[in-house]
């Protein structure tokens, strides 16, 4: 796939919880298509310490308006800058980047995803629907303001959540919601994104099961195209870049 | 128009501008972004004679205008470079110069050897600084001896242009630019990554998976420029230079300082069209100062 | 409250965090922004056996995340220092070493020799280190032989706390530490500033007056941790690190490399109340990790 | 004089000329004394590629609204950044640094500036009206453009104009003005800042008549304190920091 690189200009800046925010993008020229789980390399121009791009997953594409937007957990200094943006600032992209989520094999996949880690399953949700598939999403969080506007899922189909402390859905962790008790079978595919812990749990479980299960992977990454062999990640076939051959992985193919 | 061709040693180069070593690909990375047959020529990542996977991940910290990488030369080695990279990009139409590294004598030989009768391979760079290896590596590149038994070796089995890429991790750089000159290095390339080290204070771990490893970009680039303006006062070979360049201002500071050629590294992650914008901003700066050759400029500080 | 108190040889020390030479004047220049006596240690500008003007204007040159400067020693001697500067700063309630540097051997032992009996300065830094003399200087920090020569030397004439201050600018700086260590030092600071260049492009003519001059800031961070780590590895004595360090992360980074105390230098320039934030930052981070003595930390870099 | 750093919030930025602007700065707590000639340390926090702060002289006081003001010209990427800042973000200044212009020996006084070397003249006119001196401001430039803000002087004193085209006031350098043939004998002392030629050829003139003069350098500086040393200029006394013992200094001293 082609990449590109624009400047894009802020429509808005959503702040949806205390430490997150979806930023609103506008492509200055017609977007290409994006896949689900593929990524931008984002320049943090507002930052005086922020020196290489930063990476994020594209959570959604509105090719009508020639929109996309990111979904955006503040850690550090570039994400920082990146909360501060203001309506009509540019930003530019370098992308979209990395390979993408494949169509299950069957009619229905489960979609887990924890804290930020949710950002690639609206847009997997959204075109597993378009496909006519049945994609139910299992969002987990330590409270309920980790569960990341969920009302978003609820279109694309069924939506189940957890929260450690019980807040919202079922108390637990992902692994322990019902779904996995009683519908598991059901599910041609599992895909997950979120902490290691977590996608490490899913992944046993879905082995257990033998349901194929794709996680997406978040390494360190200096350029995002496949040039700097920064981003590596250690599978049974040697090293393979998380940037190009990833972010998104069979867990087979992972020594996790 | 000025005119921007440079000469290093038997190569003619278009323009100045080449993308540095193991910060560009094939080149082929770049092609949705840029024409890289406009550049002066393309550095291809590090080629061993076998196969080595390279350093456990993490490989990369990033540090106040710069980073640390601990990549490691990972390459699938000079055969399979030779059988499935090489008809790849063999179309350029612009230097395709090899960094040829290893742990050996025997083994930067062999790779050298190897490469020597393919045709679109003009060039070989010598990587005696790469920090990021247990054995050879950095080694080669810290001691006049070291350095100059490597060039001899190589030099014996390869006759094309060959440079040599100095390690900025040594007390006179001069004297080793010296060195590999009398062994028979063509040019030398000023300067590979300096040695450094990234914390993580809230683990209280090193980032890096090997602890230390090599800083580049704009934060290294006085280092880069003082190396740079020694070095090509004591040696006759041409000298190419490289640390942070991220601009076109950047450029045209190493060649006054003494550099024929520049090399761009860390700044193509930052923006994969920042060869070209380097490229159109030194012909900008040449017309603005009516500088008809490019030549004029090498060497040209006023101190 | 975590004890922060920590020693350096024989000086007892109320916490880490110290400002480094030539970068904070004689302390009173920061008397306006916050209350020197808080930092654990104040090291003054060079002092030199007679009056320097140091080197011409323009000594400084802005660089990414980062400055070159070549001042070179200025100062009116260390005649001058015992009789006007010492009343003025022999108030503070904190260990004042002065920074003492010279161009010739004997120059150094007449400075210490001088300075042994004032009963405020603590300890000296010897500054065998400094890129911006034509003699002397750096050239003392680069080779084993000279770097014990004056270590001895000095020795033999000062019996307080001596701490040598070591260059960066060299291929091995364990061993340099190594050999000042065996002639006696107590403790040594790593690093002084890395050797570099900057140029005006369209004017075609250095930036400093010297030419080159010494680097120093946040660039130079990731380069000074690792030497800090490599020397806390090779020498017994306490090492002291410097270079870049402008936040508490940056200080608790250089602890945890094995630094026993760290010095602030450039950052003060650009924040002048970037000691006591540093100072805050590390009660900080003790606190939030159950540290009860910032001992704890020093070296504890997990590898 | 005490020093202090504070936070100080952009009340209005200012365009007066194609790259020239005026930041008006509010003083969170009650502004100190501050005197003609003196100036801040200013972090340019918006830019990536500042490090160090940048030094800029006090323009105007106004203590009754708690705000001074800086005039700047955009001339790299400090500066440019500077120009973006907005009403309502912050700024940090180190202040008040340096010494200042001294008061006249006579009644009248010539305030001779060159482009944005103008700057500290509007507060020394000021102050000078205040103390019932006479001054009269001379300002050049290139062309009219580069004639900033006249009006604000002619509240203190008498206004001259010389620019290099003639397209306001008198054609030709400042000295060439008539200012300097008719009238210097009046003048009990000179003060300039701008190009070096510029206060090079006042100074030369002052030099003739014996008139005192007082030039206001802008030596790089690292610190603005006098705890680095790098700003030094060469005066008959010796190295002199011209951020402590500077900026003003009277022509006699320096070695031009
Ligand atoms: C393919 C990919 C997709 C991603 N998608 C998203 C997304 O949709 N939304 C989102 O909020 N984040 C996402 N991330 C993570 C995001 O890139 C980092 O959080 C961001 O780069 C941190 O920048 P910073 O300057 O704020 O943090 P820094 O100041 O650089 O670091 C702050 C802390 O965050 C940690 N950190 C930095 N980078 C990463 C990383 N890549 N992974 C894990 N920890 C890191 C650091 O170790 C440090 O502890 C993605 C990462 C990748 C590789
Ligand atoms: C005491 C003092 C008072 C000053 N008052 C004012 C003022 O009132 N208004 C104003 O606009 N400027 C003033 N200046 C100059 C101002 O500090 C510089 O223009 C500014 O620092 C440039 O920052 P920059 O990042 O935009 O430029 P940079 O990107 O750092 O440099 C751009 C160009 O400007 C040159 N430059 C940088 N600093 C200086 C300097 N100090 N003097 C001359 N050239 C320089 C550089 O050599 C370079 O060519 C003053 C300087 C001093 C020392
Ligand atoms: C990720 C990365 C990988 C590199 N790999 C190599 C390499 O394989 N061989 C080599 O000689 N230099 C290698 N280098 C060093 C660069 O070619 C260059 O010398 C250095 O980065 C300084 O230039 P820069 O500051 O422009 O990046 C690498 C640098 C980076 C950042
Ligand atoms: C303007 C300036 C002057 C300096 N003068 C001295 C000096 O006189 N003696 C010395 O040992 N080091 C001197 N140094 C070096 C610093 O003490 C310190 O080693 C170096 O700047 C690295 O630390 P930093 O990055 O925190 O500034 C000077 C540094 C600067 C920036
Ligand atoms: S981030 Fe550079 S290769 Fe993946
Ligand atoms: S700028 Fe530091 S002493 Fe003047």
């Amino acid at each position: 796939m082609k990449k590109f690189i624009h400047d894009f200009e802020v429509t808005l800046n959503d702040k949806i919880s205390n430490d997150c925010f979806v930023l609103y993008l506008k492509c200055p020229v017609s977007l290409p298509t994006i896949l689900p789980g593929q990524f931008a390399e984002i320049l943090v121009g507002n930052s005086s310490e922020a020196y290489l791009r930063r990476p994020f997953s594209i959570y959604d594409v509105d090719y009508q308006k020639n929109e996309l937007s990111l979904l955006i957990k503040e850690v550090g200094k570039g994400t920082l800058a990146l909360s501060k943006l203001k309506i009509g600032e540019t930003l530019n992209l370098v992308y979209p980047l990395g390979n993408s989520f494949s169509i299950p094999p069957g009619n229905k996949a489960l979609l887990v995803g924890g804290g930020v880690g949710i950002a690639p399953m609206l847009l997997l949700s959204k075109v597993l629907n378009e496909k006519g598939k049945q994609p139910d999403v299992l969002i987990g969080g330590r409270s309920k303001n980790d569960i990341l506007e969920p009302e978003k899922y609820t279109v694309y189909g069924n939506l189940f959540v957890t929260t450690d402390d019980g807040s919202m859905g079922e108390k637990g962790m992902v692994t322990q919601h019902s779904v996995f008790a009683e519908k598991i079978s059901e599910y041609s595919q599992i895909y997950a994104c979120g902490p290691d812990p977590m996608m490490k749990a899913v992944a046993k479980v879905a082995a257990s099961q033998n349901i194929p299960c794709e996680i997406s992977l978040e390494n360190t990454m200096a350029c995002g195209i496949g040039a700097c062999l920064c981003c590596v990640v250690e599978t049974v076939d040697g090293n393979k870049t998380t940037c190009i051959e990833g972010p998104v992985f069979n867990t087979k193919k992972l020594i996790l | 128009m000025p005119d921007l061709s440079v000469n290093i040693h038997k190569l003619q180069l278009k323009n100045p501008v080449m993308s540095a070593s193991g910060t560009f690909g094939y080149g082929l990375e770049f092609d949705d972004f840029i024409d890289v047959n406009k550049l002066g020529g393309i550095l291809t990542k590090a080629c061993t004679s076998k196969n080595r996977d390279g350093n456990k991940y993490p490989r990369m910290a990033e540090t106040p205008s710069g980073m640390l990488n601990s990549v490691g030369l990972q390459n699938k080695g000079v055969d399979y470079f030779i059988e499935t990279i090489y008809p790849k990009i063999k179309h350029y139409d612009t230097h395709i110069i090899v960094n040829v590294s290893d742990s050996t004598v025997e083994g930067y030989m062999e790779v050298a050897e190897k490469l020597n009768p393919l045709e679109k391979i003009t060039g070989i760079e010598l990587n005696i600084s790469c920090p990021n290896v247990k054995e050879g590596g950095m080694a080669f590149g810290t001691s006049c001896p070291m350095a100059g038994t490597v060039t001899k070796a190589v030099r014996s089995v390869y006759n094309k242009t060959m440079i040599v890429k100095l390690s900025p991790n040594v007390t006179n750089i001069s004297e080793i630019a010296k060195a590999v000159e009398d062994e028979g290095a063509d040019s030398v390339s000023v300067i590979n990554t300096l040695l450094g080290m990234a914390i993580n204070a809230e683990k209280r771990k090193p980032i890096l998976s090997t602890i230390t490893g090599g800083l580049s970009g704009p934060a290294i680039k006085p280092i880069a420029l003082r190396m740079v303006w020694q070095v090509s006062k004591a040696v006759k070979i041409p000298v190419i230079g490289l640390g942070g360049i991220s601009n076109a201002t950047d450029a045209i500071e190493f060649l006054l300082a003494g550099a024929t050629a520049i090399q761009v590294g860390t700044a193509n992650f930052v923006d994969p069209q920042v060869c070209i914008k380097i490229l159109d901003g030194i012909d900008e700066y040449c017309n603005r100062h009516g500088i008809k050759n490019v030549n004029e400029l090498i060497g040209a500080l006023e101190c």
